[in-house]
């Protein structure tokens, strides 16, 4: 009992980056731009987006993208309809979305361990252009167009999923 | 419990370490009791033939990893085969038989079970003769296996009912290599792969279809980047990432492109005239022509004829055919883009043509070899002559001699072989369908699944007492069998394949079977006992007594494997035929010197003596060019095409065992270009109706610019939608093999 | 005669249909949502039919507060409920929203089965000053801004029962935030009546912000006044324990004339609901 | 990457002290005590250069240390890839 107590207490204390739909702006700002209003989940059509519940903490309310079930397949239905600004209702082109950055663990993925795989490479939607494969073989992501739909980490066969999204939050400091 | 490569590795260096101060490490945990170990083994998927190690712990497979000694693959594996060891644990194993009570699958021992079957059989040959039996083996079953079926069949049972899934992938190959070179099997090996100037692909996806192979296209283009890629390919596939020049055909209207290019050869001055001279007769197809009557018949072939046929820039087909002349090494590769059709040996033929113009043929890099899609549709059935034609080892059975020959190493009298080939595949499937034939073993493969316009043929077999053999179930065709039988699967049971190169390659025993899973060779062997052939099987103890068997069938043919027995195979990656002794390295390039079987005296100078031909002369046919048998029409405007995708193989009986290969490709999926989607109205994702003249199927729709516009291309994976109850049952009168590739189609929005 | 005398009842019908269609609406939005209609989309913070967007002005205000900055499309988004507000008062409360609807319900309830405890209630009816109820909500927004946290969001029940039934419907399940919701309703039931709606709420104290000296309000004529009774039916009949026939009714009324409704019934014209 | 094993001899009665401390090293897996006075710990990194260095700094910066001997080198991308 306590230890489910502490557990969402923790959860609720806890400031954790979420993937959010294109378009969002950035997370300091989306969480007090954000009306809770529900559009964009309930305008996806892939049920990408799920609104996070009270249980995930203080952001709740507030729409976010579980890339490893369900990634974004950038329709670009959901900026367009956001009534408070915080998905930029300008952003038509799926090229130009942002949401964040797939990573490799070369690790974990397989054509690193010698095991020819293309799935990320095949799927991606920015197609032989975000993920590039080096010698015919190795991904590679480019980072200039990559948009972190999450699409690549949805469909990953290697063991453990090797191929990850960070979101732009998380990315803030590192692409400045 | 798998671990991931780095933890083994880790696991590995403490072992070391613990070794060295004279501790063992992992004693007390279970998951490691024991070191990992590896088995040489042979991948179970495509007919590359990749080296694969199974990883055994505890006697659980744990891992599958490359073998780095394999020339094939050099220790390089594709997605499927990494995960091969889930497979014989997948969840949909058969442990136990089952049989149809009331109309409802319920297990039974093996004795119930097999006492059925053979009761079946009996009855019905006693009843309706032996005719009223078939056996449908596969290309993916060893050659042990097909061999006893063969012999239990054809040799006792007395039918030449006995197919094979080839005849749905190989058998337009098969054909051309017979009616161009005599002689099945292809001229040379992967090892032109390594030297090739140029390759010229004609429907292959090799990318998907034979992902290790196109590594090594990969690795030769950098190592030469020179190398320049053709590919006569009516979709954009993930090959085009390597192609120099892309003759993206309409579907089925490739056989005046090789015309023309043939054409262009000619006239530009390409030809060896010296090796046509030699070596090449010509032939309309039903009397010898000659060259200069060849010629005039390519008259009608210009680029510009072609152009309009296929619907590509004249300038490309005179830029390939140019390329092809130019570069002095050239290997051709082609799977089922050539072999489904109506017109598959013909264009096999045509393929073969450019080589015997050019000369481009029987030395290092230069080669026309046709990849295969099944693991040992060449080793087990082609050369195990798994066919209603056919007898072991490239016999016939419209021969006397050759049945005669097969009926003394069988130990029965010659006239239990009958003269009359049997019903090919789809004639089988269709007396099953009219009742004709009322029992049917079906092994190793899914039918119901993979035959072409299924709607037709599905009651039949719902009808008919089936026997399937499998390591799965569900499967499409488990599911409507009379008696199902578990069987051994892969790493469970030894044996031989042998893939494209005709290399054989031994695969061991390394586990136990699944719950009750017996060897299929085992099953048969029982059943042959049951029907009272028990004398000429007691003697199969082991997948060795059979294989020996079969070997002093092949003795001095042109597939001799004599040098390859057992003890041999064991040792070395794979053999290629022929090796007539066990001293011999095998056979990388036939008809030419270095060939045991290269009869010098008959050549007389010649570079290649092609001794399938009474003259040694290899024939360049004059074949008329054909379009697929349901072109576009109003009413169906649309070309459907079907395929595979790399992530899953066949039915995916095996790769749907996988969770991790599923997640990457779970659903069925139509490709439609993006301007066909737009003007019927569908949505990335959204689904639409796909509708032939013999069913539909609403898929979910993958916008794509892979098909041109007018074609919509169909993966056929998956159970929930059957792609073969859109496809067309018609069929190369020549080969028997349907034309899967391409029928009419219209999409609709659903 | 008859028809002018059942005035209010017919009124109180509309209202009470309004209620359910509501509730039955915001069921049907994402079931709609998942067969591919988007034209109509959102819960009660904000929802939108094709392109007009309407808003929450309580949300619109955390939003300018947390962000500093004025999004037009969001201040035009609000328009529509100030309008309403401005004329009609808190009609969203008392029409529309859910929270108000399962109270009234749970009211009901009480009023059937523990009739001598509801009586006790709304003996205690009391009027709410001013001072007190804007105060509340301005220390809400206050809060809001200082801490820059969405405090509207968690306390907005009528966004909360709407966002989670689209969620429900959507199959993410239901999570914490509802608790909030039963909270209030269980600490309404146990402890006090009906001090969430009549003096807490920020959606409907936003509201009454703009209606305070606006049209629509429970009028009183002392001098039709015959009914003398104490309690009198007017307050009998309050959902939120007001006294209509007191000063100091607004903002926290929320104009759904049940008072003049009961009045209507002893035969009177006492309490009216006009402009 | 290269996985390197290796024995660290330890003074036995630190020898529980040591292996909390190692735990902290993210490229160091501890295999545990053995008879006595034996760590075994597998080191992960990016080149052998690396793997020196870092036994070399075990040496320096814990007292406790007797000795680091390597035991076994592999590289993970050693078979497979080339």
């Amino acid at each position: 009992m306590i230890q489910s107590l502490t557990s969402i207490f923790s959860k609720i204390t806890k400031s954790k980056t979420y993937l959010r739909p294109p378009g969002a702006v950035p997370e300091d700002e989306f969480i007090s731009r954000c009306i809770k209003c529900s559009k964009c989940a309930q305008v996806c059509s892939y049920n990408s987006i799920k609104i996070l519940h009270l249980n995930a903490g203080k952001d709740f309310g507030t729409p976010v993208i579980e890339a490893k079930d369900i990634p974004c397949y950038l329709c670009m239905e959901c900026p367009r309809i956001c009534p408070s600004g915080a998905l930029d209702n300008a952003l038509v082109d799926k090229e130009k979305v942002r949401m964040g950055l797939a990573v490799i663990d070369e690790s974990k993925c397989l054509p690193f361990l010698g095991v020819i795989c293309r799935s990320c490479y095949d799927e991606c939607p920015i197609h032989r252009v975000a993920i590039v494969l080096e010698d015919e073989l190795l991904p590679r992501i480019d980072a200039e167009t990559c948009t972190g739909c999450g699409i690549c980490e949805s469909v990953c066969p290697a063991e453990e999923i090797a191929i990850t999204i960070k979101p732009l939050s998380q990315l803030a400091d590192k692409r400045k | 419990m798998a671990l991931t490569r780095r933890e083994f590795l880790k696991n590995s260096a403490a072992s070391a370490a613990a070794a060295a101060i004279g501790v063992s490490l992992f004693a007390n945990q279970s998951v490691f009791a024991s070191e990992t170990v590896w088995h040489k083994s042979v991948c179970r998927y495509c007919g590359v033939g990749c080296g694969v190690m199974l990883g055994v712990e505890g006697g659980k497979p744990v891992a599958v990893k490359g073998d780095t000694k394999n020339t094939i693959n050099k220790g390089l594996l594709c997605v499927k085969g990494f995960y091969l060891h889930k497979v014989i644990t997948g969840k949909d194993r058969l442990l136990k038989p089952l049989i149809r009570k009331n109309d409802k699958l319920v297990e039974a021992s093996w004795d119930e079970a097999m006492e059925l079957v053979a009761a079946k059989f009996k009855e019905s040959i006693e009843a309706n003769g032996p005719d009223s039996v078939a056996f449908y083996g596969s290309g993916q079953a060893e050659t042990e296996e097909t061999y006893v079926a063969n012999k239990l069949f054809k040799g006792h049972i007395g039918t030449n009912n006995m197919e094979g899934n080839p005849r749905l992938c190989m058998a337009s190959a098969v054909g051309g290599y017979l009616t161009t070179f005599g002689a099945d099997e292809p001229v040379g090996s992967y090892d032109d792969l390594d030297h090739a100037e140029m390759f010229f692909l004609i429907g292959s996806n090799t990318a998907e279809s034979h992902p290790v192979l196109y590594d090594r296209l990969v690795a030769r283009k950098k190592a030469n980047p020179s190398t320049k890629i053709v590919a006569i390919d009516p979709r954009k596939t993930p090959t085009n990432k390597i192609i120099d020049l892309h003759l993206q055909v309409k579907p089925g209207y490739d056989l005046a492109v090789m015309h023309a290019i043939a054409k262009v050869l000619i006239e530009e001055g390409y030809t060896d005239e010296k090796f046509i001279s030699d070596s090449v007769n010509f032939s309309n197809g039903k009397e010898p022509i000659t060259y200069e009557e060849y010629k005039t018949f390519l008259k009608k072939f210009t680029p510009e004829y072609a152009s309009e046929q296929a619907g590509i820039p004249a300038e490309d087909i005179v830029k390939a055919a140019k390329l092809f002349g130019q570069t002095s090494r050239v290997v051709s590769m082609w799977t089922m883009g050539v072999n489904q059709r109506i017109a598959g040996v013909w264009l096999n033929n045509l393929i073969h043509n450019l080589h015997l113009l050019t000369g481009k043929l029987g030395k290092p890099g230069s080669d026309s070899l046709s990849l295969t899609g099944q693991p040992n549709a060449c080793g087990g059935v082609r050369e195990g002559g798994g066919l209603c034609h056919l007898l072991p080892a490239h016999r016939k059975v419209a021969k006397e001699a050759h049945r005669q020959q097969i009926a003394d190493i069988w130990n029965v009298p010659v006239t239990n072989i009958q003269p009359k080939p049997g019903k090919h595949t789809m004639a089988m499937f269709d007396a099953i369908s009219k009742g004709e034939i009322k029992n049917l073993y079906v092994m190793c493969t899914n039918p119901a699944h993979s035959l072409p316009n299924l709607n037709k043929y599905l009651q039949g077999m719902k009808d008919c007492f089936m026997v399937v053999a499998e390591s799965f179930h569900p499967t499409e065709t488990s599911k409507i069998a009379d008696v199902v039988l578990p069987a051994a699967f892969w790493g469970e049971k030894e044996g031989v394949y042998g893939c494209t190169e005709r290399r054989s390659q031994y695969m061991p025993k390394a586990l136990k079977p699944q719950g009750e899973a017996r060897w299929d060779a085992d099953i048969l062997i029982d059943l042959a006992k049951r029907l009272g052939h028990g004398k000429n099987f007691e003697h199969f103890k082991s997948a060795e007594d059979i294989w020996n068997e079969y070997l002093k069938c092949t003795k001095g043919k042109d597939m001799d494997l004599t040098g390859a027995p057992y003890s041999r195979l064991k040792e070395v990656r794979g053999l290629r035929w022929p090796v007539p002794s066990v001293d011999h390295p095998g056979t990388t390039h036939r008809f030419v010197e270095g060939d045991p079987l290269f009869p010098k005296d008959k050549a007389e100078g010649r570079r290649m003596y092609f001794y399938g031909k009474p003259d040694g002369k290899a024939v360049i046919f004059a074949r008329p060019d054909k379009g697929p048998a349901e072109p576009v029409d109003a009413e169906y405007p649309i070309a459907m095409m079907t395929g595979r995708v790399l992530e899953h193989f066949h039915t995916s009986t095996m790769t749907g065992q996988v969770p991790q290969l599923v997640r990457a490709v779970p659903k069925p999926y139509v490709e439609v270009h993006p301007d066909d989607a737009k003007k019927i109205g569908l949505t990335d994702r959204g689904m639409a109706k796909v509708i032939t003249r013999r069913g539909e199927l609403e898929l979910m729709v993958k916008l794509s610019d892979r098909p041109l516009p007018g074609n919509v291309f169909l993966p056929w994976h998956w159970p929930e939608k059957l792609s073969n109850l859109l496809t067309n049952d018609v069929f190369d009168p020549g080969s028997k093999e349907p034309e899967y590739k391409v029928c009419a189609c219209k999409v609709e929005k659903a | 005669m008859k028809n002018k005398r059942s005035f209010y009842l017919t009124l109180n019908r509309l209202r009470v249909l309004s209620q359910i269609t509501t509730i039955l609406f915001l069921i049907a939005v994402p079931l709609l949502n998942i067969v591919g209609v988007h034209w109509i989309l959102g819960t009660l913070y904000s929802i939108s039919f094709g392109k007009l967007d309407i808003a929450d002005p309580a949300i619109v205000a955390q939003t300018i507060l947390l962000t500093w900055n004025l999004y037009i499309p969001l201040l035009i988004a609000a328009l529509i409920p100030i309008l309403i507000a401005f004329i009609c008062g808190r009609v969203f409360c008392s029409w529309i929203c859910p929270h108000n609807t399962i109270s009234e319900w749970i009211t009901a309830f009480q009023k059937r089965f523990m009739t001598k405890r509801w009586r006790q209630y709304q003996k205690k009816s009391k009027n709410v000053g001013i001072r007190v109820y804007f105060g509340i909500l301005a220390t809400l927004l206050l809060v809001t801004a200082l801490f820059k946290t969405p405090l509207v969001s968690y306390l907005s029940p009528p966004g909360v029962i709407s966002s989670q039934i689209s969620q429900l419907i959507r199959g993410s399940g239901i999570g914490l935030e509802l608790a909030i919701v039963l909270l209030i309703f269980i600490a309404e039931f146990f402890l006090f009546q009906r001090y969430w709606c009549k003096l807490l709420c920020p959606v409907g104290a936003m509201l009454g912000a703009f209606h305070w000296k606006g049209k629509l309000r429970v009028q009183f004529q002392a001098a039709e006044c015959k009914c003398g009774k104490r309690p009198s039916p007017c307050q009998m009949a309050c959902p939120l324990q007001l006294e209509p026939k007191k000063k100091n009714l607004y903002p926290a009324c929320f104009n759904c004339g049940l008072c003049a409704k009961a009045c209507e019934n002893t035969g009177h014209k006492a309490i009216q609901l006009t402009f | 990457m290269f996985i390197a094993s290796m024995i660290i001899k330890v003074n036995p009665e630190k020898a529980d002290d040591l292996l909390e401390s190692l735990k902290i090293f993210e490229n160091i897996t501890t295999y545990g005590l053995h008879k006595d006075d034996n760590i075994i710990v597998v080191v992960e990194a990016e080149s052998i250069e690396d793997v020196e260095k870092l036994s070399k700094r075990l040496l320096t910066e814990f007292n406790e240390i007797k000795g680091v001997f390597p035991t076994y080198v592999t590289s993970d991308d050693a078979d497979g890839m080339k």
